[in-house]
């Protein structure tokens, strides 16, 4: 399917315990956001590596968040923390490296938070549209 | 013999850049040189030499070969080669253009490597004397004359401003393009500077590197030479040698799929890499003394013996100055072979 | 390659709706690896399921993709099917296109081209999955209790009771714990000892129970199921099954100096002893700090005494080696030590007492006798006042007290009040407290007796220092609601030190690899759905060492170690999730940082051989995972710097395949 | 300047040589032009007196070469650790990578090396001799009449003049005094890059990171960087990388890179030093070190043996990602 405008495409890592849960929830709700989102579940936040991320930026992804339960409420007890150090980290230093700060984000959303899941994802499809397209992070071979 | 005055250089480099790309060895922000498309306002480097070898002019670190597209059961294939524009490289080394040389060998034999093939016709080399050589030049020990080096066109940078001197049919075409900033001169000046260079070329700290235990042939003699274990065991096994070598040529071929079609690229590779020529079965070189035997027998006695005695090395001294470790190819051919130059 | 079934379903409107199924059918059809795609109207139904069954079978599908609604929700149910039709199950995957796509996009054409990417990367994660099977572990139908107080004498009875063996491993010489200590009981106000020793009793006559008293926990080794586990068994110097109890031994014993610490110190008894009359196991102990026999060599009138001929100066410690399926920590806790509280003048007068030793002083077995007698000189105190929360909720200050609420002091301090006042209407009785909290089953009431019933003055403050004066104690307090400085001169002070774990637990925990919270108070494996597990597998939580808890608590969270103890070893095999973490051995560096992120430790190291390119051996320390233990986090395999580390299910390919799938 | 000389190692080398304690001694060899030094193993007190080395250029950490050679090498090795490589020594230690019953350590203290490219800067090309005289490195060139007195302050290497630590953390022995753990400005210029906009940023990382030639000298060198098999080389990986290709690779290295040894990184500084392009690396791991220490607690690997480093490690009180990349104009 040929898409003539180039609309912001976000990558969601969502944990399957709370967050994927909750875009559930939102879904059985029927709050919308923009089909910009594209989820991917893993068991847990904290199987998000770094590469991930930069791979979606790589193949043209202009967003990129990281959904896990809240601190405390890890399916797997720590995993979670494990995510926020790590992800604090990377975020770091990818904003020290000029990338644009808005594009990355790591949010706690439970298994009972559909509107906070659909309302994140709104605000986020919003600010990296605002941002445009990815350039900073981008390989020219992925260009479509 | 022409010359052009200091005062005319922004104007010839003006009038060379009016056809053609022109490239030349620019300080960057660190003062490090590298070559740079020159641009109203560029200013020459003065260095030596350029951090990184000219060789990417005409065998680039990575170049795009063909895309492909499947679907089903059918391939469709595109030629997407970049179709490099006619370019000048000013300011190359004796060393440096003798790598040219050395590189035709290999890519412009049957089979003639056509993405190497059509830079090398696109591309005129001014050479630049050597003036100022320095202590980790050796380029001497394998015949080249750092102060008349080769090249379409030969330039020497005096006092009085550049000196310039056609060597071939390209070279003849791009000096006629610049007569009008050019004027006829005799070769005193030249001739000059060439007597003071090689005077100190004589007492460069490796002016006596010795090259007689190398060349074809010599495989039996120095391949189980004992001095390969100690000379390897700190070798780090990383790539800067290679990369910053002026004749380093290995190549690998990869695919990058983009998810909507694979580009087949080639990138310069290592012999000094674990993973080099990998294959099914595993690696044909498993340590790291056999992988940089490999390296410095290739420059020294392979390469030669295919070449009509020519090695595979200039002297340019790059290796020298960034092999993090400090082990290069003169440590090697004083090492190797048992004569111990005491 | 693989052979790949794509099956979208409609859901009735429910995706059909918003989803053009037909087009999603039609585009996944071009993926790679796909050989057959269909849409049906509802998949889950058992129409929809025998499509996906006979396609297997004859498209000899070897993966499928249901485009359907949330694998949370049918994920099972697919995985059924396929297993039905001889398809490895984990060959399944689901693109969520219902909850993620066609509930929450409004139009067609923008919910059709996301569930066409959704799809895309279903497949393209199908494409790279392989068959799991289960791992099974056998199951040692014994369980371990640590600990044998009022916790760990529940679990232990609930354990045995369905059948299976238990042995319980007590440090001091003989199992009821802090409970054994106390005199009556919130908000009934029965008697500890009443409701405690028949259940010791049950205990000893209990035939699937051991009580492996005076010993410790030594070693423990291997995972859920199968633990092998050292206990080492102090030597006591009596011949336990020689020993009558008749306690003779204990009445002869000329060393008479040594402080009794089940009185807390408040009286001696003799080097050998026995805890307390109804301590079971009911054997003599030998002190071998105090005993003369043993420190010199000269003496030995026990062993004259003892008819039975149970006493043996020779015995020695004895490791006992056991296997066990299910580990329940029942370690309990300890009042903290008053050394850092000098304002309440604890160590300056004997008079200054904690809530335990009131507890002692008021008890008919304890060193009065029961009668509320003052320490320093037996005299009848006329005013008492108790302090709560000492080193309680002690903000800013962990290296005096604890942040935490210890919980059950609010509730003994008002049975305290309440029982000095009804057995001696004469004294005067002050409580200053910080907030008074009686969350519980008739506590509030309780509380609300004894202020309104009894009298007990409470005020809300803290009491500021402690001085001895004469033979009276100067309390100098504030109350914040008169908001004025109280001065009392009080005969007995009691002290509501907090509680903390016993000392014991954090070793332990070290052992068990289970995790602890900076209070070394254990970590359940989820504070609310899994609140008597601990995040390692077998390992279950009882009591105290959770927690502070009172006893109704307790006993409640014995009952459910007890019953998630049992569901355990109902078990003959245990199956494991397959989705588990698995190191590529040649890759590994056995660095240790998977270990260090694991909740379950799961993750062990083994020297192992290698051969090199080289043709040489190599011995390297690499990652073991255990199948039975894993929960499949992933969290190692973000740590671990050589990707060598990956997770079945959800590899690091196939999570880039998607994100690749959803990018191009 | 050291202040210890070559003789007084080599006499240490030696008598543990000769005494049977060790079998092979790590040290550096002369090169060719006094600064061209070359880490080696030394296997007898000939060698060590003809060859060895120590002066203001041997700058070659051995710690990582552990990996390798106790593996292979019978009996101990006898290794020369500075005060920052003894840092990296102990990481791989807690790591696993060797057996510390291998190696013999000594200690040895270090005054800064000098930087040879500052060298050249200041006295010219050429460089025939370069003798460490009181008042700094005396060099003569083939274009120089007379020597050119180089101050040392003027010589040294970016990682010695931000010395992190003149105190050996690990050793079996130490020759000279206990050193302390110094006050650096190691983190001002991460700060100056913190200061700057993301548009100055990403145009200063873009020029450096374009420089690469992905030779993997950085990742070679770098004692953190002892995978058995590195995730760039490993086709299976998702990451592997041969080339700066497009415009994407050598950040997507670089990151990762950086990324695996936070936390573990020493700050030996090895990474720039041997760069061929001159690209800051190091500028790149102390950012990483920056954030752990302002976010986690002040966090020096290799400090101990054992440590938890950060990235292995947690609080239920940690920072939120969004607090610590906005660093506090949250709602700018």
């Amino acid at each position: 399917m040929q898409v003539n405008e180039k609309k912001p495409l976000i990558v969601a890592f969502c944990c399957n315990w709370c967050s994927y849960a909750g875009a559930d929830l939102a879904g059985n709700n029927r709050l919308a956001y923009p089909a910009d989102v594209k989820i991917i579940r893993v068991p847990c936040s904290c199987r998000v590596n770094p590469m991930f991320i930069l791979r979606a930026f790589q193949r043209g992804a202009d967003g990129v968040i990281i959904c896990g339960c809240h601190p405390g409420d890890c399916h797997y007890t720590s995993g979670n923390y494990f995510t926020r150090r790590r992800m604090a980290m990377l975020f770091s230093m990818l904003d020290y490296l000029g990338i644009e700060k808005e594009r990355t984000r790591v949010e706690w959303v439970s298994a009972a938070e559909g509107a906070k899941f659909a309302a994140t994802m709104n605000d986020f499809a919003e600010k990296v549209a605002a941002l445009g397209e990815n350039k900073r992070l981008e390989d020219l071979r992925c260009k479509r | 013999m022409r010359k052009c005055t200091a005062a005319n250089l922004d104007k010839l480099f003006a009038a060379i850049a009016e056809n053609a790309a022109l490239y030349l060895p620019v300080d960057d922000e660190k003062g490090t040189a590298q070559y740079k498309k020159w641009a109203e306002g560029t200013v020459m480097s003065n260095a030596l030499n350029t951090a990184k070898s000219p060789k990417d002019f005409f065998f680039p670190q990575s170049e795009d070969l063909m895309k492909f597209k499947t679907q089903g059961k059918t391939i469709e294939l595109t030629d997407i080669r970049d179709e490099k524009e006619d370019f000048v490289v000013f300011g190359v080394r004796a060393c440096d253009v003798r790598s040219f040389d050395i590189l035709d060998r290999v890519f412009l034999v049957d089979p003639r490597d056509s993405y190497y093939a059509s830079r090398r016709e696109k591309g005129v080399i001014v050479s630049l004397a050597c003036s100022k050589p320095t202590e980790t030049c050796f380029c001497s020990a394998f015949g080249i004359d750092a102060t008349n080096p080769a090249g379409d066109v030969t330039a020497w940078k005096t006092e009085e401003g550049f000196f310039f001197k056609a060597n071939t049919e390209k070279g003849e075409k791009l000096m006629a393009s610049l007569e009008g900033l050019t004027e006829e001169c005799t070769e005193e000046a030249v001739e000059a500077q060439k007597a003071k260079t090689a005077a100190i070329l004589e007492k460069l700290p490796l002016a006596d590197l010795d090259t007689d235990k190398f060349g074809g042939g010599k495989t039996a003699e120095l391949f189980n030479d004992p001095a390969w274990a100690e000379l390897s065991r700190s070798c780090l096994g990383c790539g800067t040698c290679t990369f910053v070598c002026p004749t380093c040529q290995c190549y690998d071929i990869k695919d990058f799929n983009t998810g909507r079609e694979v580009i087949r690229y080639r990138c310069w590779d290592s012999c000094m890499y674990s993973e080099f020529t990998r294959m099914a079965h595993g690696n044909n070189r498993n340590s790291q003394l056999e992988r940089f035997r490999q390296r410095f027998m290739h420059k020294l006695v392979y390469y030669p013996e295919n070449n009509e005695g020519i090695f595979g090395c200039v002297g340019c001294g790059r290796c020298l100055a960034k092999c993090p470790i400090s082990m290069n190819i003169v440590k090697v051919m004083k090492t190797v072979g048992g004569k111990k130059d005491e | 390659m693989q052979r790949i079934g794509v099956f979208v379903c409609w859901c009735g409107s429910n995706i059909a709706g918003t989803v053009d199924v037909q087009a999603v059918s039609e585009a996944l059809k071009l993926e790679p690896g796909v050989v057959f795609s269909t849409n049906y109207q509802y998949m889950c139904s058992q129409a929809g399921q025998q499509i996906i069954k006979d396609a297997i079978k004859e498209h000899k599908l070897t993966g499928i993709v249901v485009c359907s609604c949330s694998p949370r929700m049918h994920e099972a149910t697919f995985r059924k099917t396929a297993a039905a039709a001889g398809l490895n199950p984990y060959m399944v995957e689901i693109a969520n296109i219902r909850e993620q796509c066609s509930w929450v996009h409004k139009d067609v054409p923008t919910g059709t081209e996301k569930a066409i990417i959704l799809g895309k990367a279903a497949v393209a994660k199908v494409n790279l999955n392989a068959p799991l099977t289960p791992g099974e572990s056998p199951v040692t139908k014994r369980a371990l209790v640590i600990g044998g107080g009022i916790a760990g004498i529940q679990t232990a009875l609930d354990i045995a009771d369905a059948g299976f063996p238990v042995d319980i491993v007590e440090k001091k010489p003989t199992i009821g714990g802090k409970m054994a200590q106390l005199d009556k009981t919130f908000p009934t106000l029965d008697c500890a000892a009443c409701i405690l020793t028949p259940k010791m009793v049950d205990v000893a006559q209990n035939e699937k129970i051991r009580i492996f008293s005076y010993s410790e926990v030594e070693e423990v080794k291997g995972f859920v199921g199968n633990f092998d586990v050292k206990i080492k068994k102090k030597a006591r110097y009596v011949n336990e099954d020689v020993c009558t109890g008749c306690g003779a031994c204990t009445e002869k014993c000329p060393q008479k100096k040594v402080p009794n610490e089940f009185n807390l110190g408040m009286d001696n008894r003799r080097a050998i002893y026995i805890p307390f009359a109804q301590a079971v196991p009911k054997v003599a102990t030998i002190d071998p700090n105090y005993c003369t026999m043993l420190k010199t060599g000269k003496c030995g009138v026990c062993s004259k005494v003892c008819t039975a001929g149970a006493i043996d100066y020779k015995q020695q410690d004895q490791i006992i080696e056991e296997k066990y399926g299910a580990i329940v920590v029942a370690t309990g806790f300890n009042p903290i030590s008053m050394d850092k509280f000098e304002e309440y003048a604890y160590s300056q007068s004997k008079d200054v007492i904690t809530s335990l030793e009131f507890e002692r002083l008021t008890n008919a077995a304890g060193p009065t006798a029961g009668k509320l007698l003052r320490p320093s000189d037996l005299e009848h105190p006329h005013t008492i006042v108790f302090v709560q929360c000492v080193g309680s909720r002690c903000e800013n200050c962990a290296e005096k007290g604890k942040e935490y609420c210890s919980k059950i002091c609010c509730m003994y301090t008002a049975k305290h009040a309440m029982l000095v006042r009804d057995k001696y209407p004469d004294t005067e009785v002050y409580v200053f407290y910080i907030d008074v909290r009686t969350p519980g089953k008739n506590f509030d009431e309780f509380y609300r007796r004894a202020v309104e019933e009894y009298g007990v003055h409470y005020i809300k403050g803290m009491v500021g220092k402690v001085t001895p004066e004469g033979n009276k104690l100067k309390v100098q307090a504030s109350d914040l609601i008169m908001n004025k400085q109280v001065h009392i001169d009080a005969d007995l002070v009691v002290l509501a030190a907090a509680i903390e774990p016993d000392k014991s637990a954090r070793p332990l925990a070290t052992m068990l690899t289970a995790s602890m919270d900076t209070n070394d108070f254990f970590t359940e494996a989820h504070p609310k759905l899994r609140p008597v597990e601990s995040p390692t597998a077998g390992v279950f939580l009882s009591g105290a060492c959770q927690g502070p808890k009172d006893i109704p608590e307790t006993v409640s969270q014995a009952g459910a170690a007890a019953s998630k103890v049992i569901g355990l070893l109902a078990k003959d095999k245990l199956t494991g999730n397959p989705c588990i973490a698995s190191p590529n051995e040649q890759m590994c560096n056995g660095c240790s940082s998977c270990e260090r992120v694991c909740p379950y430790g799961a993750i062990t190291y083994v020297d192992k051989e290698f051969r090199m390119p080289d043709r040489t051996t190599l011995m390297r320390r690499v990652a073991q995972v255990n199948p039975a233990v894993c929960q499949g986090c992933g969290a190692c395999t973000v740590a671990c710097p050589s990707g060598a580390m990956d997770l079945r299910g959800f590899a690091s390919a196939q999570i880039i395949a998607e994100v690749d799938a959803i990018c191009k | 300047m050291q202040k210890i000389t070559r003789e007084v190692l080599i006499e240490k080398a030696a008598s543990l040589l000769n005494e049977g304690v060790v079998s092979a001694v790590y040290g550096w060899k002369k090169g060719e032009f006094v600064y061209d030094v070359t880490p080696a193993l030394f296997t007898t007190t000939e060698e060590l007196e003809k060859e060895f080395v120590w002066g203001d250029f041997c700058g070659a950490n051995f710690s990582k070469y552990l990996v390798a050679s106790t593996r292979k090498i019978e009996g101990k090795i006898l290794v020369f650790l500075k005060p920052c490589d003894t840092y990296s020594f102990n990481q791989l230690l807690t790591e696993h990578r060797f057996d510390r019953e291998k190696v013999y350590a000594v200690g040895i203290p270090c005054e800064g090396m000098a930087d040879v490219s500052k060298v050249k800067a200041a006295a010219g090309e050429g460089i025939i001799a370069i003798e460490s005289t009181e008042e700094g490195l005396a060099v003569t060139t083939l274009y120089n009449d007379a020597p050119v007195v180089v101050p040392y302050a003027e010589a040294l290497a970016e990682r010695c003049i931000n010395c992190k630590s003149k105190k050996h953390v690990a050793y079996d022995e130490l020759i000279g005094e206990e050193g302390d753990v110094l006050e650096s400005g190691r983190f001002d210029q991460v700060a100056e890059l913190e200061a700057m906009t993301p548009d100055e940023r990403f145009a200063f990382w873009q020029n450096e990171l374009s420089k690469c030639i992905r030779c993997n000298a950085c990742r070679d060198v770098c004692p953190a960087c002892t995978c058995e098999k590195c995730v760039f080389n490993n086709p299976v990986s998702g990451a592997e990388t041969k080339a700066p290709m497009g415009t994407f690779e050598e950040k997507m290295f670089h990151i990762i890179r950086a990324f695996h040894v936070a936390g573990r990184c020493t700050d030996c500084g090895e990474c720039s030093r041997v760069c061929p392009q001159d690209i800051p690396l190091h500028l790149l791991n102390r950012k990483f070190i920056k954030d752990i220490n302002t976010h986690y607690g002040e966090y020096q690997a290799g400090a101990e043996v054992g440590s938890r480093a950060p990235l292995v490690n947690y609080t239920t009180e940690d920072v939120e990602p969004c607090d610590v990349f906005e660093r506090g104009d949250k709602n700018a």
